[in-house]
């Protein structure tokens, strides 16, 4: 029961973007494109969910002094993996996350989760926490890359959904663009969270 | 010198780390409620970047580059910025209790903003020497102190207004942050 | 392989005996309080919290400034063992919640005068008693709204703030802010109160009101268990010995009194 | 001493009922109300609107008509989606749209117009909570939104085909500025001066009769709703820059009378950078922010991708507001400083 | 030549000739007065006489033993009806003696004319003018003996006598300074010697040139006194602006005084009060008030006895006209709005101004649009929007920092605001909140 | 001290750890990356070579080409053999765009004329600048050289289409190709050994 809450959690009531809105570099930088943000999300997936499992099995052998250090170098190994096989066998993907890829070492998220939850859980527990913060997080990544894909190219997923006469509003899928779009749907998600909780 | 200036310009104005690269959100959003606190992050994080820059650009050189393991770039710059910061820290705290208050508590912040590593990476990818990494770095920082405190000027007025009651917090500080980056989207062609 | 395990197992060698050298070169003296809630926060130095890193929301913590749910990092257990080491109270009290202490919505206590200027009671006391022709009556300008964190009070049409039982936690925010002293904590199981504050006697308060308490008396002198005492003309009732009977509010002439008892 | 209490207050219920007003003083105030601002300041757009449709016809007074429907209609809607109170009474959101149909190119399709009025409403002010609120020139996030949404719309420019003439064909022609970054001093050669002040060029519609514009100025300077100093500084500013590097050569550079008359840096100046919502407060914050407005404009002219940079330095100056007004404090009265 | 002033401050309209040379009227005597304990800032006082007990015009009927404070005697002849709480111009409910007249109006002890004030010491003559009851007539009501007695090592070297009334509509001032001038002139005088100054001024705005006219002609061969014309605007009677106009000097912000730069201001009314108590010993039983406003039938000026009631004098000038939309002790940027008409006239009111439902300015208040005209108003070089918002939102730190204690409440800001803010009201608020909050803080200490 | 101790032995078996497991995965990876790497470069000089029937990438050669900050820059040279003979030869040329550095990597038949041009790296704003991956653009190039084509955009007074609305990207593109063809011809002797 409580590994199913662990799941859920991260979906909605703690999403990672919307709840916490931490680690948003790579998720304001990737969006442009649905695909990118599907690719950002199952890279820091892999990443959150190895480590997690890592971080649990290890919890006790890691002096508190040095746990974060520890920490760190466990996610950055993770991160290098990711990197590697994403490059040897998506290589236009990786060509397109860019730098991004080794920056999930500092994406807060991985880090606040190590810390809040594998240290302390078994390893099922944190596994199932970090598929679910890991899918909150891709869910997060597909929905604003979808909109702004959309609104910035008429397309999502390179598929043109808005016909050839539309004009794309460039703003979407630009700097700003990516800032105002979270914004918005941030303040969308609050709405809804209040009409629930009423 | 001309190149080292346009460098400057360009990561400050045109490519501001913040608001075109994306890079340093979290302490952008989460230090930028007041003016003098975003004053005293800038200031650590102009340190922070020049050095740990100039210290993973030898890493770089002297070890990954010599012994051909540059795949362990992410792992070796975040362990040598982590313990840096640390050690930064310890020495202002000890030495200079004033220097560590407009400074030092700012330093853990630094670690996980990925605009260290960022900045720290893209010197590589970017082949600079080691002068130009310095001179990016420091740019990279200042940019990022410009944006910080204008947009904590920009915060403190919010704080005071009226706002719908869903788009307070973070919701508006992202918009905001938009046409922040909107307007200085006006930079865009100065340096080419 | 070898120069990888050497150069990295070297670096973090080095930068450790650096790092723990340093630790004791330079330890400095902290407040334990602040230690140990620095080992239960995430250590993320997110800055989510608006502060610089963790350490800078601990001692904000320990000063009282902040409390331990603006960690957005942090889950339910880590926010309660921080309450712990804080001292904030969290063993099981009974559940208060806020009540108003007044009746006088707009239609019921007269206006003195119009009032004109900043929706705030308490700036609206500045001028007078009040605009309302009670002066112990709530001036409904919602003060207590703006004070309170969880979204518990609104005003309604009437004028009279209403308290919605399930947010309300019995925090006490609102009772500070309300210059009139017209809201008091009421255990949530004994709902029995008078909802009048006037400390007039019963000619004044007929006079600015018409749902005002007359202060006649009757409520304490028939209530069987001696449960109402008089108070500066206001009767109050005790929760503990109160029995719910309703004695009280069926004599009360003016048919105020509320019982709420949750068997 | 309650029953006496009483007997006085019985004999209060006299002279005056309870519907006299009671307040904090003072209980006297000037006429100038924030929608006698906004109205006064659309009749000081009115030679400039006027100047626009002399000179682009029809076309432009539909566009205007468009800006200003589509940003009352945008506000009337957003709050009532937001719950607010219902303002646009007050004018300020038809000075938003009126202002920024006045930014707009006379080719642009509708649609864009009412797409940008929306947005200037939208998230130039509503979300900030509405009319006092915004950080940002709400006019000029609407334009800017639109230009780097769509460029080329927005850089359509055609020559102007006055109202009453008979040709109907416009013909395109980019607008001085343009010129000035695409083909060099050369290319400007022929622009007279006389017709840079009139209006007759290409251009956005209320920013090419810089004489009409600064009619109206004059009008809401005399009224006393704005102050000389955000233009004055700013224009200053433009003129000293632009010719200091003329000085140093007059063959790269143009003659900063041309930098004063082309572009919407009168427009911006004299109306969109007055705004007071977005300005400083004090006359040195203003003097401050005027500055930096005419120094980033210039250096996008001569150095920037675009070819105007007016908009672009309100919003960013916007921005630096909070801080000027913060370091610019007055001195209060008996402080030593 | 350009005429003194100060920067900043407003032009409402004056408004003055509605009551403006009408001659100083005295109404019958009114049947009951209704004397509040507190007339001046400090120290109120204690009652010393009781319900039922016989007072005759001119008897003490409270004092303090407080040094900051200033006895108050019986307006009227008659008995003491009742001693208790009663309705007071600021609007709380304040310890007042009610005396019901016995029509006969006699002295206690009748004034007559004694010694040449001006041969007796200074110390006497503060006792004199202490045991008359003397506070300041401008407004503050600040008990005068005291504002006479500066701690030895402040160089006063300027005593100026405000003749500005500035406030729109009030002509008491005015019409004092033209029936009684030679009595100001003496008065002022008298203040010289008390404090043994050379210098004297006396400020009227060049709106009033017929008082400048009658002041000018009374003072000359008097070397030592000036008279200023000032411009026109408000708020030139406030001191910090009269100083600063006549002397150019700047008071320092709170607690800052007058007396720190070296001057010391009394009002004309005041003035006059001192020459009568000093040359014929006569307690402050009555003061000059305008009764003005387009909701009375008849403006006029009048000299009121302490305590009298604003319904009976208003019902003496005709009564109410129309709707009333305000009733208010003073001048409509500083009065204090009434609820009711059964309010007594105390020392410190200088008018009864009843506005009529057109003259009130109302309009919803809107959000703050950073136009800045409130600062430029300021005559205290404040940010009052700023001053405002930070008090609104309970951020009385800001507020602080943001030198909320200079303001002196004129309200030219909320005259000028578009938004139609309460800034004043937002400030008194945040002043009265900090000051709590200070209070509370050291009752822990 | 014993914390010390404590940190130095559990950090440094941690990155020894992470160093063998990382070193471990590499080896695995090294292979497949180089082989994307070459597979993507080797797609771009394909499609843009001439008809061939050789792997150009076992006939490349390094020609230098100028000196920058004293170091000796080279182009990589790939050739396409038909039935031994040269057919084309395909290399890459590198310009300044809006967002950073583009390259393209452009394909000429023996006589200098333009077989196609493929855009290899840029970074210029979606919907804008980005417009140069289109075939619209791209394939204006073909057939062209520079005895027939002035290698400017039109508003600069040459022949070829701009982007309307962003053309400092085109603009980088067409001088990067100009760039290309005039290192040809220079070197032409030496590519055709
Ligand atoms: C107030 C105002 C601000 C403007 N700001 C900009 C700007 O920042 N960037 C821009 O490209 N055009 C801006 N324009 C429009 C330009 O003036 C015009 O579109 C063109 O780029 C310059 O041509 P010119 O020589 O006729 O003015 C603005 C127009 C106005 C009225
Ligand atoms: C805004 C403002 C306006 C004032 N206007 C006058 C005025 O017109 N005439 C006047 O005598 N006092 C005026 N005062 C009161 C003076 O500041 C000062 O208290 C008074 O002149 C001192 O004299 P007194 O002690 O005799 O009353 C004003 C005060 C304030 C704050
Ligand atoms: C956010 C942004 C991105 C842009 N990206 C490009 C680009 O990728 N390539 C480009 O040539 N121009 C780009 N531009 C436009 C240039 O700044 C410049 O205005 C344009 O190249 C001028 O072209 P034109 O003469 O056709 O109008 C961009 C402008 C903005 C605001
Ligand atoms: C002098 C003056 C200039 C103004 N300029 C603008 C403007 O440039 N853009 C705008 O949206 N509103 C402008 N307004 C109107 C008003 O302040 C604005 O619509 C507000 O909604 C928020 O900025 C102006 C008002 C005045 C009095
Ligand atoms: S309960 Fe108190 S604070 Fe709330 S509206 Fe009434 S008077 Fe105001
Ligand atoms: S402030 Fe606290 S006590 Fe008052 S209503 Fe809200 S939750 Fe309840
Ligand atoms: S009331 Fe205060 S803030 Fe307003 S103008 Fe007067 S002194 Fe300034
Ligand atoms: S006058 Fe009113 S609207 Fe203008 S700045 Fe002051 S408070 Fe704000
Ligand atoms: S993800 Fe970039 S700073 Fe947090």
């Amino acid at each position: 029961m409580t590994i199913i809450r662990d799941l859920t959690n991260g979906i909605w009531k703690e999403n990672p973007i919307f709840r916490l809105v931490l680690g948003i570099c790579s998720v304001l930088a990737v969006t442009s494109q649905a695909k990118n943000g599907i690719g950002m999300g199952l890279a820091a997936t892999f990443v959150l969910v190895c480590s997690n499992m890592v971080i649990a099995a290890m919890r006790n052998i890691i002096p508190a002094k040095v746990r974060i250090a520890c920490f760190i170098v466990i996610i950055a190994t993770f991160v290098t993996v990711v990197d590697l096989i994403m490059e040897a066998y998506f290589f236009e993907l990786h060509k397109a996350l860019g730098i991004f890829i080794p920056l999930i070492v500092v994406n807060c998220i991985i880090l606040g989760r190590a810390e809040a939850f594998a240290s302390k859980r078994p390893i099922l527990n944190s596994m199932m926490d970090g598929i679910g913060m890991g899918i909150g997080y891709t869910l997060a990544l597909l929905v604003l890359g979808s909109i702004r894909e959309l609104l910035g190219n008429g397309s999502v997923f390179g598929v043109v959904l808005l016909g050839p006469r539309y004009v794309p509003f460039l703003l979407a899928i630009l700097p700003p663009g990516a800032f105002i779009a979270l914004g918005l749907l941030l303040g969308l998600m609050n709405k809804i969270n209040t009409k629930l909780a009423l | 010198m001309e190149k080292m200036i346009l460098l400057i310009i360009s990561t400050v104005l045109v490519n501001n780390f913040v608001l075109a690269q994306f890079l340093g959100i979290c302490p952008f959003l989460g230090v930028s409620r007041k003016i003098e606190t975003s004053i005293g992050m800038g200031m650590a994080v102009i340190f922070v970047m020049g050095l740990a820059t100039a210290i993973t650009w030898l890493v770089q050189v002297l070890i990954l580059n010599r012994f051909n393991i540059q795949y362990m770039q992410t792992i070796a710059f975040i362990l040598v910025i982590a313990a840096l910061v640390q050690f930064v820290e310890m020495v202002i705290q000890k030495t200079s209790p004033l220097l560590y208050q407009a400074l030092g508590i700012y330093l853990p912040l630094i670690t996980t903003n990925c605009a260290v590593l960022g900045v720290a990476v893209l010197t590589i990818q970017n082949e600079f020497t080691f002068m130009e990494s310095l001179v990016y770095s420091v740019g990279a920082a200042v940019g990022f102190t410009l944006a910080l405190v204008l947009f904590a000027g920009i915060r403190e007025k919010l704080a005071l207004a009226d706002l719908p009651e869903s788009l307070e917090g973070t919701a508006i500080s992202l918009v905001t942050a938009g046409l922040l980056s909107l307007a200085f989207l006006g930079f865009a062609g100065l340096v080419k | 392989m070898i120069a990888a395990v050497v150069s990295l197992g070297g670096l973090a060698f080095v930068l450790a005996i650096g790092l723990g050298i340093a630790s004791k070169i330079f330890a400095v003296e902290i407040d334990p309080k602040v230690a140990a809630i620095n080992e239960i926060l995430p250590g993320a130095n997110c800055g989510g919290c608006g502060y610089a890193g963790c350490s800078a929301f601990a001692e904000a913590l320990v000063a009282g400034e902040i409390n331990p749910s603006e960690c957005k990092a942090s889950g339910s257990e880590a926010i309660e063992e921080m309450s712990r080491i804080l001292g904030v109270s969290v063993e099981q009290k009974e559940k208060t919640i806020a009540t108003i202490f007044c009746q006088g919505a707009t239609d019921k206590c007269k206006p003195k005068y119009q009032y004109e200027g900043i929706e705030d009671c308490k700036a609206a006391l500045l001028l007078g008693d009040g605009y309302k022709a009670c002066p112990y009556s709530c001036l409904g300008f919602g003060s207590c709204v703006k004070a309170c964190p969880f979204k518990a009070i609104k005003i309604e049409p009437t004028g009279l703030p209403s308290i919605d039982e399930n947010r309300c936690t019995g925090c006490g925010s609102c009772i500070s802010q309300c210059p009139q002293g017209v809201i008091k904590l009421v255990p949530i199981s004994k709902l029995c109160y008078i909802p009048c504050s006037s400390k007039d006697k019963g000619k004044a308060v007929r006079q600015a009101c018409d749902v005002g308490c007359l202060a006649c008396g009757l409520c304490v002198k028939k209530c069987p268990e001696q449960a109402i005492t008089m108070e500066n003309n206001c009767p109050v009732i005790d929760p503990e010995k109160c029995t719910g009977c309703g004695t009280c509010a069926e004599k009360c002439p003016r048919k105020i009194i509320r019982i709420q008892i949750q068997k | 001493m309650s029953q006496e209490n009483v007997a006085i207050r019985e004999n209060i219920q006299d002279l005056l009922d309870s519907r006299v007003v009671v307040s904090v003083s003072p209980h006297i105030r000037n006429e100038v109300t924030i929608s006698a601002i906004m109205y006064c300041v659309l009749l000081a757009l009115l030679p400039a609107s006027l100047a626009g449709v002399y000179f682009f016809g029809f076309p432009a007074l539909k566009i205007m008509l468009l800006g200003i429907i589509g940003a009352v209609a945008a506000e009337a809607i957003i709050q009532t989606l937001l719950g607010q109170k219902i303002s646009v009474r007050d004018g300020s959101a038809a000075v938003t749209g009126l202002l920024l149909a006045l930014t707009l190119p006379p080719t642009i399709p509708w649609y864009m117009v009412l797409v940008g009025s929306a947005i200037a409403i939208i998230l130039g002010k509503s979300i900030y909570g509405g009319l006092g609120n915004n950080p940002f020139n709400p006019a000029l996030i609407g334009r800017v939104v639109l230009l780097i949404s769509w460029p080329v719309q927005l850089t359509r420019w055609q020559n102007p085909t006055y109202l009453f003439s008979k040709s109907i064909d416009a013909v395109t022609a980019a607008t001085p500025l343009a010129i000035l970054k695409n083909e060099g001093l050369a290319g400007i050669a022929d622009v007279r001066l006389l017709d840079l002040l009139l209006g007759n060029r290409s251009g956005c519609i209320g920013e090419i009769a810089v004489l009409a514009i600064l009619l109206g100025f004059g009008f809401l300077l005399w009224k006393g709703y704005v102050t000389w100093h955000i233009p004055v500084s700013c224009i200053v500013t433009v003129f000293l820059v632009s010719g200091i590097f003329w000085l140093i050569n007059p063959n790269q550079y143009a003659n900063p009378l041309f930098h004063l008359l082309s572009g919407g840096l009168m427009l911006g100046a004299c109306f969109m950078a007055t705004d007071m919502v977005t300005s400083p407060m004090t006359s040195k914050g203003m003097i401050i922010f005027g500055m930096g407005i005419g120094l980033i404009t210039i250096i996008i002219r001569l150095f920037g991708g675009y070819p105007e940079g007016v908009s672009f330095a309100i919003l960013l100056m916007n921005a630096g507001c909070p801080l000027i007004d913060k370091y610019t404090k007055p001195k209060a009265f008996g402080r030593v400083p | 030549m350009k005429l003194k002033t100060f920067l900043g401050g407003i032009h409402p309209p004056s408004h003055k000739n509605l009551s403006a040379g009408k001659k100083i009227e005295e109404p019958p005597l009114p049947k009951t007065v209704c004397i509040p304990l507190a007339q001046h800032i400090g120290a109120p006082c204690e009652a010393r006489v009781e319900k039922g007990q016989k007072v005759k015009k001119g008897e003490v009927i409270a004092d303090s033993q407080a040094f900051v404070s200033a006895p108050i005697h019986a307006s009227i002849s008659g008995t003491v009806t009742a001693v208790q709480d009663y309705p007071h111009p600021s609007g709380k409910k304040i310890k007042a003696v009610i005396i019901e007249s016995d029509e006969k109006d006699e002295w206690f002890r009748e004034p007559k004319n004694g010694q040449d004030p001006l041969q007796l010491s200074s110390e006497e003559l503060k006792k004199k003018i202490r045991e008359a009851g003397i506070v300041g007539l401008g407004g503050a009501a600040f008990p005068t003996h005291v504002k006479l007695s500066p701690p030895k090592e402040k160089n006063i070297d300027a005593i100026i006598l405000n003749g500005v009334e500035c406030e729109p509509y009030l002509t008491a001032d005015h019409q004092l300074m033209l029936e009684k001038t030679e009595a100001i002139v003496k008065g002022l005088q008298i203040i010289l010697r008390i404090m043994g100054v050379q210098k004297g001024y006396i400020g009227i705005e060049v709106n009033k040139p017929d008082a400048l006219k009658a002041m000018k002609k009374a003072t000359k061969g008097l070397s030592n006194i000036e008279v200023v014309g000032l411009k026109v605007k408000y708020p030139q009677g406030a001191e910090k602006q009269l100083i600063k106009a006549i002397l150019g000097r700047e008071v320092p912000p709170p607690p800052g005084l007058p007396m720190d730069v070296g001057a010391v201001i009394q009002n004309v009314g005041t003035a006059y009060a001192i020459y009568e108590a000093v040359t014929f010993g006569k307690p402050l039983i009555e003061r000059i008030v305008t009764v003005t406003g387009r909701g009375i039938k008849e403006p006029k000026n009048l000299r009121l006895r302490i305590g009298t009631l604003f319904s009976e004098i208003i019902n003496y000038c005709g009564g109410i006209q129309g709707e009333a939309g305000k009733v208010l002790m003073g001048g409509p940027m500083m009065g204090l709005a009434q609820y009711t008409a059964q309010v007594p006239i105390i020392k410190g009111t200088s008018g009864i101004l009843v506005l009529s439902k057109e003259e009130l300015a109302s309009g919803e208040s809107k959000h703050c649009i950073n136009c800045g005209m409130c600062v430029r108003a300021c005559p205290m070089h404040l940010i009052p929007s700023s001053l405002g918002t930070y008090c609104e939102k309970d951020l009385f730190e800001e507020a602080e920092a943001a030198h909320i204690f200079n303001c002196i409440e004129c309200g030219s800001c909320v005259f000028v605001c578009p938004a139609n803010r309460h800034l004043v009201q937002m400030v008194k608020y945040g002043k009265s909140a900090i000051l709590a909050a200070k209070k509370q803080q050291q009752q822990k200490k | 001290m014993k914390d010390i101790l404590e940190l130095v032995v559990v950090l440094t078996a941690i990155c020894i750890v992470a160093g063998i497991s990382l070193a471990k995965v590499y080896d695995i990876t090294k292979e497949p990356i180089a082989e994307q790497r070459r597979i993507a470069r080797m797609k771009a000089v394909n499609a843009v070579l001439p008809a061939h029937d050789n792997d150009p990438d076992q006939n490349k050669i390094q020609i230098p080409w100028k000196k920058v900050k004293g170091k000796e820059e080279s182009i990589l040279i790939y050739k396409g053999l038909q039935n031994g003979r040269i057919s084309g030869v395909s290399f890459e040329m590198a310009n300044m765009g809006f967002g950073g550095e583009l390259k393209v990597m452009m394909g000429l038949n023996p006589d200098g004329t333009i077989q196609a041009i493929e855009i290899t790296k840029m970074a210029e704003t979606p919907g804008l600048g980005a417009k140069i991956l289109e075939p619209k653009f791209k394939q204006q190039f073909e057939g062209k050289s520079l005895q027939n084509c002035r290698f400017k955009l039109k508003k600069d007074g040459g022949d070829l289409d701009q982007i309307s609305g962003a053309t400092i990207s085109p603009r980088a593109v067409v001088d990067a190709i100009g760039k290309g063809l005039n290192f040809y011809k220079q070197n032409k002797n030496k590519i055709m050994q």
